[in-house]
């Protein structure tokens, strides 16, 4: 694969919302550990939510794909997560328009992301948020020049998992900070279903 | 998890349509939101005042609407922030042109959501402005971290900006007294059973039949310490000791609200206040005003808070000001 | 057992201190009585109020003290009427030479107690009127038995009785004004979780994950039925039948009372006032006031009662007169 | 024994006193089955405050000593079972009045209390309350000519016994109609303790 296609956004996007919709349990529990419980519900709503919209509309271009993926989120998931994801979409969109999403272009965008979602939440990689997988992945790719789903995957589970022993000092689970340490960030783990679902695409694609 | 709901996707939007229901002298719903309005919003001349945050919370924030408190509130999902859109809408519906008076409690969730509405309104040529509440001293204010989180302290900052509002003050005014009601507030709660959240399905966190859990928030999340649950007169010592120690309440008026979580009966709260106001008297710290009551609530959540907040003859006349607010008539 | 008290042999008397340090411009308490009364009883020609009961039923009965509402609260042990003695102590402390009207639930131990009581206030020549509340429609009203229960209706009672009171009517048009909305108001509940008393430091009786007892009392008390735990709209759709099937409000304008009995969260009383709303939409009978909240309840029990009050002209002014009582403020 | 003296009466409710506190669980279980559970926490305290009276004051007449224990019940015990006990002991105080508690004079108070005790209650026998009890030891009382430990315990067992096959019509338990059956009536547990001390007493004296 050589550049990202409206049909594979579609694709991201649909693997992605299984992958929610079969975890939602799972990142509720993680939430309830750390924070307040409403993660896998607020993700479930959101990522339904773009499943909706992208059948119901025809796209030509990733960007504007990107973009309504972006104003769903922010207007469906709410809480915390719903800016950030919203945020991070919508970078990606503004970084993508008018071009294609070759490995470049698009590696860029995540790192657009990143950045959006870093300054829309104060937060810095360490801090036991989302930030640690998407940070993490963008960081990866700015080294490589092509798609490599194995890189991708493995990277995002390993800065999922590293989020485990940290001790939170943004968002909610931040409240906790001692306690915070033992469990996985429910941001991060919904983040690594992102970039896994990418990884599958990729993955497919060959 | 028991729940006298229909389907939990859409407890919120069935209870916005009862509460409406209910009081449709009061209040109303723009329609296609989850966002609830005075009736006869936007005022005349008056700063519009929008609260809100996650539903479960009740009687907060609907009930907080009327002559001399809010505009409007802001409803999210169960312990979710509600979206910019939405908050947006609301904006739009009580801005009179005299601008409009954000009241945010410090959870990252609700600043962005809230502070993204405010761009978008900004944009629009609506003068906006913000306050975030932060009165739980159970949770560190450093800047390194998120800060302290808004809890029933929320209530009292409704109160007086919105009595403030009410008199014809402007933006900044309001935004002022706001901040100095935010600057005097303090809480901090405990909990001795968590709540389940409805879309969840299961209890937010579980305490055995002998803990408490110190610090709690409004949201099922777990507090700061858990511990052996104690006696009420200990539980009050332990949570006005904390909010003494925050802030200097020596020699001043403070009003007092003891607010209870969900499910914990209004005796428990008079018992436990029973004790602050010794603990207060033995301060030599007078008591103006005593709220007793379920004032910000987190669901069917066992336990209470302690809020005190330092008023002098400004606040003090402002929480006595007329109120047709549902939940805070005065 | 998990409550937030000190000693469960002095729960009821913290309360009593707690609630009235809380509100001193407000209430005051019989010196060495459980006995709480309007702070300026006895009311110069006003008909005097006295209600109340056992206690665990906050905000009932002295949250309902207060300018156009009752005039002394008797307080009981939890979920035990009060005795005579201190019925009449408040018989005593209410009567401005007006007379005395008591406002008693219909249970055995009340009825008992307070008719006792009005005995000895008349011995000592004091006019004493009575009134018995029934409106729990779960259980039978035959000569053979004990009759039905009162229980959140009695609030309405309170409340049209006290405005009654406050205009200056005499004894016999406040009992008769009492009359007319007992013989007028019909309840019935559901509970889904029982409470327990502290002293008994057990639940009350135990319903499983999956059950409801509907007919529910307020003392824990088992209901007349148990059953599968159905939805919201079920649940309302059973409790307003039943209402509706005892009485006819057929054309007519009645008041709305949703209560919660301590630990249902606010939200799931509106979903519930949702569907009455709706039925009695279906059914053509219009809505005059609906109030939503906990007005009687059984300490921490988990359930809801629905409250039907056929209304006309005289009885909505009665309703919309002015009160301060703290849990029902007009 | 041919009567029953002020040092009767006194032992007679220490042991009720006793029996009561020791049952308090007992009764309140019974009064949770079928009525609000609280007539364990009722009883143990108006006999605990009985006990505090008698303990207090001298007495020269049992007269007196029933009146002091009726005005101690009534003002201390609350609930149904508070005017219905507190009418029992008043009645009793006035039928031996200026009299000697002889086997007749005391057999014809407790009469008089049965008789109070329907009136204030409106009830009659086979409601399941502890008129069950009380009436089948009056009735049982008024064919004997004197005390008799044994005839007393087992008239106020088999009777409160009985009660747990009817269907309460009165007080508390009769909202639950059909479901009352099967449990005895707290009341008449609680009447049975009174009996059953009673009988110790006479026994104690022979
Ligand atoms: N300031 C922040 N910066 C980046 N990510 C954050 C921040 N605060 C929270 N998050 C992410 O959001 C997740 C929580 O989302 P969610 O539960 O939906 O929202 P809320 O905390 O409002 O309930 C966290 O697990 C974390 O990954
Ligand atoms: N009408 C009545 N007549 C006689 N006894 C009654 C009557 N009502 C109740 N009782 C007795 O009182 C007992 C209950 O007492 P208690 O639990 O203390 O009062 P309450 O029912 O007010 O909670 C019942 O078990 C029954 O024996
Ligand atoms: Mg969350
Ligand atoms: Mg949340
Ligand atoms: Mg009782
Ligand atoms: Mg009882």
């Amino acid at each position: 694969m050589d550049h990202l296609q409206v049909n594979h956004v579609y694709q991201w996007m649909k693997i992605t919302n299984d992958k929610i919709q079969k975890n939602k349990e799972v990142l509720t529990s993680l939430d309830q550990a750390i924070g307040d419980g409403d993660h896998g519900i607020n993700m479930a709503r959101g990522f339904q939510e773009v499943m909706n919209k992208l059948d119901a509309e025809n796209y030509e271009h990733v960007a504007d794909m990107l973009k309504d993926i972006a104003m769903t989120l922010m207007s469906k998931v709410g809480g915390a997560a719903g800016p950030l994801y919203g945020t991070a979409f919508l970078k990606m969109s503004t970084r993508l328009k008018e071009q294609d999403a070759t490995y470049k272009n698009f590696s860029q965008a995540i790192t657009e992301a990143v950045n959006g979602v870093k300054q829309r939440g104060k937060a810095e990689i360490g801090e036991k948020t989302m930030v640690d997988v998407w940070a993490a992945v963008a960081d990866q790719m700015s080294k490589e020049s092509h798609f490599s789903a194995e890189l991708i995957v493995n990277t995002a589970k390993e800065a999922m998992e590293s989020t485990k022993e940290m001790m939170a000092t943004k968002g909610r689970a931040a409240y906790l900070k001692e306690r915070s340490v033992g469990h996985m960030d429910p941001g991060s783990v919904s983040s690594f279903y992102l970039f896994e679902a990418l990884a599958e695409v990729i993955a497919e694609e060959g | 998890m028991k729940k006298i709901i229909n389907d939990p996707e859409h407890a919120v939007q069935d209870m916005i349509k009862g509460l409406v229901a209910a009081y449709p002298q009061q209040l109303k719903q723009i329609k296609g939101t989850n966002v609830i309005i005075r009736k006869e919003a936007p005022v005349a001349n008056k700063v519009g005042l929008v609260s809100g945050g996650g539903s479960g919370h009740e009687p907060a924030h609907a009930g907080y609407i009327g002559n001399g408190m809010l505009d409007a509130a802001v409803v999210g999902e169960v312990f979710t922030s509600p979206t910019p859109d939405q908050v947006l809408e609301a904006i739009k519906a009580v801005d009179s042109g005299a601008g409009v008076l954000l009241i945010i409690k410090n959870y990252t969730g609700d600043v962005m959501n809230f502070e993204m509405a405010a761009e978008m309104a900004e944009a629009e040529g609506i003068q906006v402005d913000k306050v975030i509440v932060n009165d739980d001293v159970a949770v560190e204010n450093s800047t390194a971290t998120t800060g302290r989180r808004g809890i029933a302290g929320t209530v009292l900052v409704h109160k007086i900006a919105g009595a403030m509002a009410e008199q014809g003050a402007s933006l900044k005014e309001v935004k002022d007294i706001a901040e100095k009601v935010i600057a005097g507030v303090r809480s901090m709660g405990v909990a001795t059973a968590a709540c389940t959240v409805p879309a969840a399905g299961k209890q937010s966190f579980e305490l055995a039949e002998d803990e408490m859990e110190i610090g709690i928030g409004i949201h099922g999340e777990p507090g700061i310490e858990r511990k052996k649950l104690t006696s009420a007169a200990e539980i009050a010592q332990e949570l006005t000791d904390k909010v003494l120690a925050d802030l200097d309440f020596k020699d001043s008026e403070v009003a007092v609200m003891i607010n209870g979580l969900g499910s914990t009966p209004e005796m428990e709260l008079y018992i436990v206040n029973q004790t602050v106001q010794e603990i207060l008297a033995e301060h030599e710290i007078k008591v103006s005003h005593t709220f007793v009551g379920e004032y910000m609530t987190a669901l069917e959540m066992a336990g209470c808070s302690v809020t005190l907040l330092k008023v002098d003859k400004e606040l003090k006349a402002l929480l006595d000001a007329h109120s047709t607010a549902l939940a805070f008539k005065m």
